[in-house]
């Protein structure tokens, strides 16, 4: 069988590996990287557990091969906290009960910060319509919403602090 | 009863009525959740799974030999390997038995045929689609009418020539003479046929599992995304005769269950199989289409049901006769006294005294049905029927809904309550609950807009659904999963340094046991402990009913014991010990006391002469009766006549789930259930074409909803503890998906009635919604 | 799914006849039909890759006259299988003289039966393709006889 | 669900694709987005012996307008489309289209030639460029050649490209003044296909009649098709919701729907008179604005 060298630069660091063309890049993330925290649920780009950043958008890496994102930028669950602090949508998803099971949540959460990014301060029509990629079995999505709710309020007060408070913080 | 109630503890402790942050949830946020298919062993292969596209077949050759040449591929296994080890069939946990892999004969479109193990998934698949099958077809029967026929076909001819026919068992519950004489005499009869579509519990995380069979030690380790490990364990003894101390079950985090991840599946013997086979660990997860085609199923229910009322309104009498089609094999997971589960609560929170339930089981050409989909034991079903029915009694004599369900409820001083096929109710307070909810929901207004909008030509609905549960199965007498009874155990022991360890019997899929359980110790102890599993499973709500009630029992004994040795360390009288969680004190003596960790460290180091060292409780919980959730839920939806397109605009449930251990998880656990009694309602279920194709094989036309349409749900609660329980408590998880469907097709049937129109099937489709109204010359 | 039809085809009935039970000669019109093997006389086995667009699936088919009368009718029985799914199809075929002398007007009907992935995800698509093929198929044949003079 | 196995290339000039699918013609297949292939690839549905992934060609994803018409590049996303407020401007039906296709993950990737070659009847784009009139420009090593969007999607999968061919560009007439368009969809659940989608492009005269017109409807035919009957209808009359009735209705008898999951053909042959119906009025109230 042919590989295919990629390297992919995945939560700031350069990863390479040799793989068949066929193999798609959410394979490449978990069982080549051990990125495990990036779900495979459905196969046909519905769920959205998959999904991951690639160049700053979000995609479904279910529904991608790895050969296309050679020379990307990917962003996985395992890349937003920094250290011990988390990410404010790992906060909001802790404080707001919006995970059971946990199994789509890393998914969840990758949509969610790529739909602050887009728009910072979403009502809740968009916040649904933002996740619409992203199906839930166990919370019935109110908690979820609250959980981007709360962390979009973080986000935007972290941006409106001056920049002197947020280095000494 | 009350509406609210005061957490005992402080906030630092975090007992029972405090929404404490899950403890699970660090690991699950930072993508370091260990779910199977993360599961990674040295030297681990992979296995897929050849299917069959026939429902029913039989099996002419099959040839491996261009798989076998693929690179990467080390085995292909059939059932003809199988059945020189006698490993071909397998019992279920309902008693009837089930292919691991045909020998002859498959039953259902994307039944297992062979198994295919390689050195890597792609590999496998390429395996999987390169072996060949050879079949004969053979006729199909799905509707389970037509399998009762005389001249049907025999579909399970291996049942002998006793059972010569497609009916599994018949069961039934009340007094039939009672029941048919009250029908024959009431002012008012109502008759429907309701049917209950397949669904799928559809977890997002399908099932998997990593087998491990360690040929030196001969121990076989089973890695498993399941809800029973203990059943699974059970049946691999049965199968493969390896002693049960030589098979290891071992759950890791479970990415959703809802009752698809108590069966036994095919695969995960087959897994077995391979690595016995091989001689390393074998990994097999199935993909959705694979869990959508072959894994069991809930509902299929088709319902006939009789409701004999008096002119005012009083109901005196239901009859039910119902037919349960169970797929190829009877594979429920019920416990085993109760084929149909507890259908028998088909009474509701009504008060008659006449009621008598049949079910007939049958077998049709697919895959085992039978299972939860979020629901205990075939409760939903009953809801479903009487719900509707009290709805359609409540439009024929033109009396409202609210009303005429507030004038039939069992009445709170009638607790407990004897129903008339059999249970006792321990308590409740329905009219309270009803009324909240219409509070909530503003429902005298709402009525004077439905009347408007109907004058336009509009079409609004009000549905609501006064449902009664009942979960924690149980107690011993009654409840048992092919012999293993279904109490639950906690052990608890606490250390020298106050910190505690509690092995409870419950799996977590996602409910926050690992949160609960701590905050039941923390209310009974005053400290915070780490939990691990061992028991029967989760299913059923069972969780909080039964093991929460066995860690509550443990943890009294503890504090029994430390009692004594407060006693022995403040030098007074176990009398003169006031307890509040965290500290015994003396009475009238405010400064003189010790904490529960002081007290920790003095069972090792100090404990009174002649008293045992250590701090640790074992309690095998069975309960005394089951417990009884209640609630009442309010649906209010518009319809688009043009297209047909239901709209649920406002949902209001109000749940009573007795004493609250966590708000915030009740809440989740709610939102939750009622999304999925929402999601079989409008979107999802699984149909067959008459040759026994699935239809909805994939998530395209399995429609789970969204949050898009997912309602934005409110919640409320009214509190009626449970009288038997030790912390009052009943359990929560399934109640919504219960009490949710009827509500909503009880809404959408009150927009039409004016049209003539008295029952829609779910799930309530656009296209099926508009085909009523064009026939009735709205659309 | 039941198909049916009739083809105006100028040839005699003997003619024709002999063109569609010789699996030398109607194989070629069999939608996708890359090779014809002849087990016996009413036995043949057929690889075929069958599809719309791009999107295809390689069927080993196994095809049984069951019934034939010289020269007025033939059934025709067929299993394809590929992995993960499998088509069945029982064609009748009805030979009858056409309005011009010589000519032949051939009835048919036939019943399909898709089971497996392709009627599971493939439903909306199904219908239409099979009819189609049916139709070229017909129009192979009829084009073949014809050039075959 | 795992593929079959494959070849893959990414070419870096248009050129060097161009060439590759002469020399492979038949076995190569045009990768875009990859949110319409995968899923097939997947299933096993589609099994080509080589990939030619387009996302390094450059100059294909840019929206632009010229005297004449809109051009969108054929590896525009659909949320590029959507986000376009130039295009929405002269376009709506563009952005109502583009914003009902799958869900966010879907529009950040999915690009518009790559669901115009892949000609699902159930996609939305096709119908609507049917309404447009659009042209679509298809690239070969022998040179460019520009075919209208009319009588391009032959069948389920089936379009006028050649396998030598790239789809490079979509061109949309400019509309004149006075012109609306709308794109109505019904879909069972959000994310899903059509169950019938209805595109509308209309132009009053000077007479408040109605000048030009185009109907697109989707997932109601072996291909997405125009309603030319219903164009007929319309095309010269006065607006209003009695005609906009009667094409709607024209348009529904010129459907060939089939039986499937998202309802049997009679529901569908109703809702595209209902979705055309919306369109037409939707479209007439933008031509007004």
């Amino acid at each position: 069988m042919t590989t295919q060298h990629v390297k992919v630069t995945v939560n700031g660091e350069v990863r390479e590996a040799d793989v068949e063309p066929r193999l798609l890049l959410v394979h490449l993330l978990r069982e080549n990287f051990g990125l495990t925290g990036t779900h495979v649920g459905c196969d046909t780009s519905n769920c959205g557990a998959c999904t991951v950043h690639v160049n700053g958008m979000s995609a479904k890496s279910c529904t991608m091969l790895a050969v296309q994102a050679d020379g990307a930028e990917v962003k996985t669950i395992e890349g937003m906290a920094n250290g011990a602090a988390l990410h404010p949508l790992q906060q909001g998803f802790w404080d707001q009960h919006g995970l059971q099971c946990g199994f789509c949540t890393p998914g969840m959460i990758m949509q969610s910060a790529w739909l602050l990014e887009q728009n910072p301060d979403p009502s809740e029509d968009e916040i649904r319509l933002g996740i619409s990629g992203n199906l839930c079995r166990c919370t019935g999505y109110v908690n979820i919403v609250k959980a981007i709710q709360q962390a979009a309020g973080e986000l935007r007060a972290a941006d409106a602090a001056p920049v002197a408070s947020v280095t000494a913080s | 009863m009350t509406t609210e109630t005061e957490p005992r503890t402080s906030a630092a402790i975090g007992g029972m009525g405090h929404s404490v942050k899950r403890k699970e949830d660090p690991r699950f946020i930072r993508g370091a959740g260990e779910y199977i298919e993360d599961v990674v062993l040295p030297g681990m292969l992979w296995m897929d799974i050849v299917r069959t596209p026939y429902a029913h077949a039989t099996i002419k050759s099959i040839d491996a030999s261009e798989a076998l040449k693929i690179p990467g591929v080390l085995a292909v296994i059939t059932g003809a390997d199988l059945e020189k080890a006698g490993l071909h069939w397998m019992p279920t946990l309902a008693g009837d038995k089930q292919m691991v892999l045909p020998t002859t004969t498959v039953m259902y479109q994307a039944q297992e045929v062979a198994a295919v193990v390689a050195t890597n998934r792609y590999a496998a698949a390429d395996g999987v689609a390169a072996v060949f099958v050879d079949y004969e077809p053979l006729p199909v029967i799905v509707d389970p009418h037509k399998s009762l026929r005389p001249d049907a076909f025999v579909l399970r001819p291996d049942r002998g020539p006793d059972k010569a026919n497609n009916h599994i068992w018949h069961w039934e519950s009340g007094d039939k003479a009672a029941t048919d004489a009250a029908l024959a005499a009431a002012e008012v009869r109502v008759s429907e046929d309701i049917y209950i579509p397949r669904i799928h519990v559809a977890s997002i995380e399908t099932c998997g599992c990593v087998a491990d069979w360690d040929a030196v030690r001969g121990q076989l380790t089973l890695h498993m995304t399941s809800q029973a490990p203990h059943a699974i364990r059970t049946v691999l003894a049965l199968v493969s005769g390896l002693p049960e101390q030589n098979i290891r079950v071992k759950t890791h985090d479970i990415g959703g269950g809802f009752g698809g991840k108590v069966p036994v599946y095919p695969g995960y013997v087959l897994a077995v199989v391979a690595s016995l086979t091989v001689g390393k660990p074998v990994k097999w997860i199935e993909d959705r289409s694979e869990n959508l085609q072959a894994d069991s199923f809930a509902r299929d229910y088709h319902i006939h049901a009789e409701l004999g009322a008096t002119k005012a309104g009083k109901i005196t009498s239901l009859k039910v006769k119902t037919i349960a089609d169970h797929g190829y094999t009877d594979a429920a997971a019920d416990p085993s006294k109760f084929p149909a589960g507890l259908f028998n609560v088909i009474t509701g929170s009504y008060d008659f005294p006449n009621a008598f339930v049949e079910v007939d089981g049958v077998y049709t050409n697919k895959p085992p049905g039978g299972v939860a989909y979020r629901c205990s034991f075939r409760v939903t079903e009953a809801v479903h029927a009487i719900e509707q029915m009290v709805d359609i009694l409540a439009h024929d004599i033109g009396k409202d809904p609210a009303q005429l369900r507030m004038e039939n409820f069992i009445q709170p001083e009638q607790f407990p309550y004897k129903t008339p096929t059999g249970w006792e109710y321990d308590s409740g307070n329905y009219g309270v609950a009803l009324q909240k909810a219409m509070d909530m929901i503003g429902y005298a207004d709402l009525r004077k807009e439905q009347a408007e909008k109907r004058a336009r030509g509009e079409l609004m609905g009000i549905g609501i659904s006064s449902f009664t549960e009942i979960v924690g199965a149980g107690p011993s007498k009654d409840f048992d999963i092919i012999g293993i009874k279904m109490f639950d155990s906690c052990e608890i022991r606490v250390h020298p340094t106050g910190k505690v360890t509690a092995r409870i019997g419950v799996q977590s899929q996602g409910q926050g046991h690992e949160t609960t359980f701590a905050q039941i110790i923390a209310e009974e102890l005053g400290f915070d402990t780490d939990t691990a599993p061992y028991g029967l499973g989760t299913y059923a709500s069972r969780s909080t009913p039964v093991a929460g009630a066995a860690t509550a029992m443990a943890s009294r004994k503890i504090l029994d014991k430390a009692r004594k040795i407060a006693a022995h360390l403040l030098e007074c009288a176990e009398d003169d010990l006031d307890w509040e969680p965290g500290k015994f004190t003396v009475k009238g003596s405010p400064d003189r006391f010790k904490t529960i960790q002081e007290i920790s460290f003095a069972a090792y180091t100090n404990h009174p002469q002649g008293m045992e060292a250590g701090l640790e409780a074992v309690d095998y919980y069975d309960p005394p009766n089951l417990t009884f959730p209640f609630g009442s839920y309010i649906c209010v939806v518009d319809i688009d006549k043009t297209t047909g397109q239901v709209t649920v605009r406002r949902f209001v449930a109000v749940d009573d789930c007795g004493n609250i251990i966590n708000p915030m998880i009740v809440d989740g656990q709610i939102h939750g259930g009622l999304t999925m009694g929402f999601a079989p309602a409008l979107y999802e279920s699984i149909t067959y074409d008459e040759l026994g194709n699935n239809q909805a094989g994939t998530f395209m036309d399995y429609l789970l909803p969204t949050a898009v349409e997912t309602p934005r749900w409110e919640t409320g609660k009214t509190i009626t503890p449970s009288p038997h329980h030790p912390i009052g408590a009943k359990g929560v998880g399934e109640s919504a998906t219960v009490g949710a469907p009827p509500a909503i097709v009880n809404a959408v049937v009150d927009a039409m009635w004016h049209l003539g129109v008295r029952k829609i099937d779910i799930p309530m489709t656009p296209q099926k919604v508009w085909a009523i109204l064009h026939e009735k010359g709205v659309a | 799914m039941e198909f049916s039809g009739a083809v105006d085809i100028p040839a005699t009935r003997d003619h024709v006849f002999a063109f569609v039970t010789d699996p030398n000669r109607v194989g070629a019109c069999g939608p996708g039909v890359e090779s014809i093997e002849v087990i016996d006389a009413t036995h043949f086995r057929a690889k075929a890759k069958v599809g719309v667009g791009f999107i295809t699936a390689r069927f080993v088919v196994d095809l049984e006259i069951t019934e034939q009368r010289a020269p007025d009718m033939a059934i025709i029985k067929a299993r394809g299988q590929a992995p993960g799914s499998a088509v069945d199809a029982l064609g009748r075929m009805n030979l009858v003289d056409g309005a011009e002398p010589g000519t032949t007007t051939m009835l048919w009907a036939a019943e399909v039966n898709l089971s497996g992935m392709l009627a599971s995800v493939g439903a909306r698509m199904v219908e239409g393709t099979a009819n189609k093929m049916i139709g070229q198929a017909f129009d192979c044949m009829r084009a073949k006889i014809v050039a075959e003079g | 669900m795992i593929p079959a196995a494959f070849d893959y290339v990414r070419p870096a000039d248009i050129g060097e694709a161009l060439r590759i699918l002469k020399e492979r013609e038949g076995e190569a297949k045009v990768l875009s987005g990859g949110y319409s292939l995968l899923p097939l690839l997947k299933l096993r549905l589609a099994q080509p012996a080589l990939l030619v992934d387009i996302q390094a060609l450059g100059g294909l994803d840019g929206i632009s307008r010229t005297d004449d018409d809109m051009r969108i590049g054929a590896r525009a996303t659909h949320r590029r489309i959507l986000e376009d407020d130039g295009l929405a401007a002269v376009l709506p039906i563009m952005r109502d289209a583009a914003g009902g296709i799958g869900d966010p993950q879907i529009r950040n990737w999915g690009t518009i030639g790559g669901s115009v070659a892949h000609a699902d009847p159930a996609a939305d784009w096709p119908a609507v460029l049917q309404a447009l009139h659009a042209s679509i420009v298809l690239r070969s090593a022998g040179g460019e050649r520009v075919v209208p969007a009319r009588g391009f999607f032959i069948d389920t999968f089936q379009t006028g490209i050649e396998a030598t061919e790239i789809l490079t560009e979509i061109r949309i007439p400019l509309p004149a003044p006075r012109s609306g368009g709308s794109y109505q969809k019904l879909e069972r659940r959000a994310g899903d296909f059509s169950t019938v989608g209805a595109a509308v492009q209309m132009t009053l005269g000077g007479d408040g009649r109605i000048a030009q017109l185009g109907i697109g409807l989707t997932a109601v035919g072996d291909a997405p098709f125009a309603a030319t009957h219903a164009e007929d209808a319309l095309r010269g009359a006065k607006p209003g919701d009695e005609m906009f009735r009667e094409a709607a209705a024209a348009a529904s008898r010129q459907s060939r729907p089939a039986d499937d999951s998202h309802g049997p053909a009679e529901y569908k042959r109703a809702m595209v008179t209902e979705m055309t119906f919306r369109a037409l009025r939707a479209a007439f109230g933008r031509a007004l604005a």
